[in-house]
């Protein structure tokens, strides 16, 4: 959680400074969940992480010098310049799919994952994650009454975070949870503290088990608050400030942090090393992207077939 | 290859089982078949290879077996894990279609009509189309979509909607116009690593038989086809309107040599076949079923137009289906559609030029 | 209903006489859900009738010469002979709104036809159809949310007949019933007997009234069972002989007539000459459209465009 | 119309409101603005005339004012009834503007992205497109897309889609260039009673000013514009090449007397303006931001082929995006790009021919 934080800080940093290529998402708010989550996995099992589960793509093993390069355009990065951002960095090798923007496509690709794995008969599981407002798109809906017909063996997890860029949840739909409409698509579905790392890892890594263990596919709503804009040029300004002013006293990182030294797990020097240590992987991997190679112009046309 | 009139009133595909296909294990041998007996039977034939291979859509399963009856007996064979019956609901199915791939298995998606396919447009067009260009990884799938019309069903069963696709990058387009072609595209569409849309022409599905090579018989995508030679005019086409093409050529023989390209692959188009022709001859009438307007058609006009300028003699007239939906009644139909007399005409007026 | 049945009757006899064009889909088994439905809106109200809802288009007064003649290709056909059977057969002249193939387009129409009510301050309500099959289609889904959101007068009637085409409802969905996603997604819903007219009225008619009354969006599923193929080309081979004849005994048509009588409403003769101007009125739609001319071709390309 | 190179680096779109927009009352006099405000203006100027007309998006209403704040201030000035902020469903609220076009109302609907159409599609090409042909009813609304990229989106925020929508009979699709036009066509397209797509390019937003008539100022569809006279060559193009063209044309100025069409309307065609101007010059280079294979170009250099075929002097060059995805790097998606200077190499070659 600490480099998911530290790294998108930095990004927020860099772009400030007119550093940056393009946009760039912000992750603050969103650590417990992509990190909870993703830490239930096995390293065999595939994810379907968006624009807020930094947390996950790391978890997963895909390097911030990696992520950052893509950031940035650069050769090194994920896509090699190509797609924008976390757009597109997936790695088959690492277990991770890459999405796209139109956002819910990423949780049929996922039934399709765990359909795959069905098929062949594999323990596997297949972790997708959508929005609140991704939750209003038919094709949610969709994904969950095929998954209950099939069984497959998926987790859905919806961050809602209370908006879907600017739009809050009462104009986009009646009722404040979704755990109710995936019940009634026949998918299990609890709801979580969103930004209690904990709970979400324990509820995460429950419903994993019971996936892998045949039981069908569930959903697991993780609740919280975005903190920051929808991207870095968003600054948000929709949201009442003393909702932010409420959630920031839930800051996910710092009520991570601050139970381990409660309970006497770590000590003060360990978390500020650990910070250290963040803040310099962070920095070598933006060191790393700015001195790296653009991407060939004369390649852009290379890639667009499968050989 | 015998072919039958197309238009006759016949209940195309609506009803009847194509007969029981005999599979002739092993290469060498050929048999008769159906266009729609070659699709069936090219599916089998690779389910029967690879294990990766299932069948996906709505009502293909069971005794039922597809609208079409293209995969009618193959739940029997092949079990319900790979012919899998789906609800309706093309964004999600061809959704799940790109994760199966993503994962090395070869979903073959049956669109229960062509018309359908703008229900799963995403999936294809911004999921599928640029995956491997943006990050690496293939998506073999392949869409079987069952299009065209003649056959009195109105503006949405009758759509050819290939456009769309050839303008979108990652994407590779076929469409078969023989039952050895539709059977070899078909084999090689779900052989190759990229998300391939299979535009198989109801008007054909058993209007016309012909040999078929048994067991693994490929055609390559990417190549046409000169199903005529011919030294005076050049007709570029493919899908349905190869016959109604090939049967304007028969009618003019001794007036105007024509030849006919059937592009066969519409997606990465086969230029160099095109060209060759076409500067050989001088003379091209491009033609197809789908709406004419910035259509297919018009991709090979414009090639002609920049890179055969020089030996072109004539106008490249261009013919496709009006700029109206598709129309179901016959008197409608049959003006809104290119056919043989209409193609006949413009072969006339592009040799007298 | 009895006109219902008749007109559908005469349609499946033409077909099988080979006088038709194209396709043209069965009705029978879903009269008591088009009729009793179509019976409780008001005149200024608009629907969106299906493909299985012939009794609807008839009951807002499209008249069976048109709709013959629109199933025969006739330029005096509701479309000109532009679109097949019952696709197309719109006349906002009779709150009809056409339908396309691509079925749940209707609902999200109706949905907007329902806004335009409510946008206007118009005391009118949309009813739309849909199909088990078609509710598995994100799009309802989309609409249901929205409508809820918006407390559109909007009443959506699911005709649950246990297949889409020839897919059985548990290869559809997990679960039997559409009313609970309808409940979820903040739109209230009532199950139906589909069979029984007058209850299917009663429901369709307390729901139009709370609708109207500023009640927000309702569904009303009612079940029944399709009792010949999706259309005439179908055998339906597929579909348990056991159930058809079950359901045979609940015979739509009949249960009502048997009713009528029972409750000595109606008397025989009444009954008989009920069907005989039924067959009448049927038989006059049927020569109408034969001896009607074609379209003219040479108007083919005529609008596609408003002037 | 002063013009300032495109792709500055300046995050367009993504961050500053528009500064306030004055509209003048009546007719008569002009004002100064962007492209962005001018389309602001024309929505203005249509929900202050006509109560039908009402706009529906996400992120539309609010102080937020949509992605690029085209409507901030809307939801002050019309009421939440009349700008409705829509669950991410473009399938959906497309869906239900076609409805209310129908019971008379003219939504004007905002993708906030023209990369997201797709999602929508059938409710735009299966729906909305057929109807008035099918049944008789007309379906009046128009949705604005932001197209085009040249600033660093990548895939999915800078796609220019419209040869599909052109191909797809029914719809009528307008690519403003201008500010004046931007304004004009948004009024036409909202008085037109069919369902039409406007394209809006983003890169044009803020880097472009203009005179703009104040009031109800409309710009006719259906009419191109010959935006830059000349004798020896015609460019035809649309959209935010319309200003790498005229760059284009201004540096080869002495060498090549190029006219420039806009074609400002892609559907339907103003194939006059188009044919006569090729005609009078004899040579044609046709290009647009989009992808180039079987993109709007096809239609325009295949017309040219057919119908002005007499009167060409040399091939047909054409113009347009790479057949790949978007990319996002700037040494990539400059190079997927046409830009000026492939313009002039283009034209030199063309007329040298
Ligand atoms: C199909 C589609 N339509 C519109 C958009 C534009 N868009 C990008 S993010 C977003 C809101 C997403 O909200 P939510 O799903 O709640 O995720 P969050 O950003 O809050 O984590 C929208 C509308 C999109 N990406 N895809
Ligand atoms: C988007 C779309 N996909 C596929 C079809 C083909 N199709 C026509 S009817 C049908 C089944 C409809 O079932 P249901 O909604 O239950 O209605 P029913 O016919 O049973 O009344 C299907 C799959 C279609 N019309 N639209
Ligand atoms: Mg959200
Ligand atoms: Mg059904």
């Amino acid at each position: 959680m600490r480099l998911t934080r530290t790294l998108d800080d930095q990004m927020i940093a860099l772009w400030k400074q007119g550093r940056g290529v393009g946009g760039t998402f912000n992750q603050r708010g969103h650590e417990a969940i992509s990190v909870g989550t993703g830490a239930a996995l096995a390293p065999d099992d595939v994810a379907t992480p968006l624009h807020r589960d930094l947390g996950c793509y790391l978890i997963r093993g895909m390097t911030p010098r990696r992520i950052v390069a893509n950031q940035l355009g650069r050769a090194a990065g994920v896509t090699g310049g190509r797609d924008a951002n976390l757009h597109g960095c997936g790695d088959l090798t690492l277990g991770i799919v890459g999405f796209i923007s139109h956002i819910p496509q990423s949780v049929s690709t996922a039934l399709g994952v765990a359909m795959s794995f069905a098929y062949r008969n594999e323990p596997r599981v297949a972790m997708t994650y959508i929005g609140d407002g991704g939750t209003t798109a038919g094709l949610f809906h969709e994904v969950l009454n095929m998954a209950a017909v099939h069984r497959a063996p998926l987790v859905v997890v919806v961050e809602n975070n209370q908006y879907a860029y600017s739009t809050p949840l009462h104009q986009q739909m009646a009722g404040q949870n979704i755990a109710p409409r995936s019940e009634a698509l026949g998918v299990p579905a609890e709801v979580v503290d969103g930004n209690d790392v904990d709970a979400v890892h324990t509820a995460a890594a429950a419903a994993v088990e019971r996936v892998r263990s045949g039981g069908g596919p569930r959903l697991l709503e993780a609740r919280t608050m975005r903190m920051l804009g929808h991207a870095i040029h968003d600054g948000a300004e929709y949201v009442p400030s003393g909702l932010l002013e409420k959630w920031k006293k839930r800051d996910p990182v710092v009520l991570y942090e601050r139970k381990l030294l409660d309970e006497g797990i770590v000590d003060q020097a360990y978390l500020d090393e650990s910070a250290r240590r963040c803040r310099e992987i962070t920095e070598d991997a933006v060191a790393f992207a700015e001195s790296s190679e653009w991407p060939d112009p004369a390649a852009v046309e290379e890639g667009v077939f499968a050989p | 290859m015998k072919r039958s009139p197309a238009g006759t009133g016949e209940n195309f595909g609506f009803s009847d089982a194509p007969s029981a296909t005999a599979t002739a294990a092993g290469g060498g041998s050929e048999a008769v078949m159906t266009y729609l007996e070659a699709i069936s039977d090219a599916l089998r034939t690779e389910m029967r290879r690879d294990p990766d291979v299932l069948v996906m859509g709505e009502d293909i399963a069971g005794s039922f077996g597809g609208a079409f009856k293209v995969t009618k007996g193959f739940e029997e064979e092949f079990g319900a894990r790979r012919v899998i019956n789906t609800p309706m609901c093309e964004q999600g199915f061809v959704g799940a279609a790109n994760g199966m791939a993503l994962m090395g298995l070869r979903p073959v998606v049956e669109m229960q009509f062509a018309d359908f396919i703008s229900t799963g447009f995403d999936a294809i067009v911004q999921y599928a189309a640029p995956n491997h260009y943006r990050w690496g990884a293939p998506v073999p799938w392949v869409i079987r979509a069952p299009s065209d019309g003649g056959i009195r069903s109105g503006p949405f069963h009758s759509q050819n909607p290939e456009a769309w696709f050839v303008h979108t990058p990652g994407l590779k387009v076929v469409a078969p116009s023989t039952p050895a072609d539709a059977k070899g595209l078909l084999i090689s569409a779900i052989r190759d690593d990229n998300p391939v849309i299979y535009f198989e022409a109801k008007p054909l599905y058993r209007s016309i038989r012909g040999e078929v090579p048994s067991g693994e018989h490929t055609t390559p995508i990417g190549k046409a086809s000169i199903v005529r030679e011919g030294t005076e005019l050049t007709v570029v086409t493919y899908g349905s309107i190869v016959h109604q093409s090939l049967a304007a050529a028969d009618r003019l023989a001794g007036e105007v040599s024509v030849e006919i390209v059937d592009l066969r692959t519409l997606k990465p188009l086969d230029t160099g076949t095109v060209l060759a022709s076409v500067r050989k001859t001088g003379r091209a009438v491009v033609v197809h079923a789908a709406n004419r307007l910035a259509g297919v058609g018009a991709e090979i006009a414009a090639l002609l137009a920049e890179e055969a300028f020089e030996y072109l003699d004539a106008p490249v007239a261009r013919l496709g289906g009006l700029d109206t939906p598709v129309p179901f009644s016959p008197p409608l139909e049959d003006a809104y559609r290119p056919d043989q007399a209409k193609i006949t005409e413009a072969i006339r007026r592009t040799a007298r030029f």
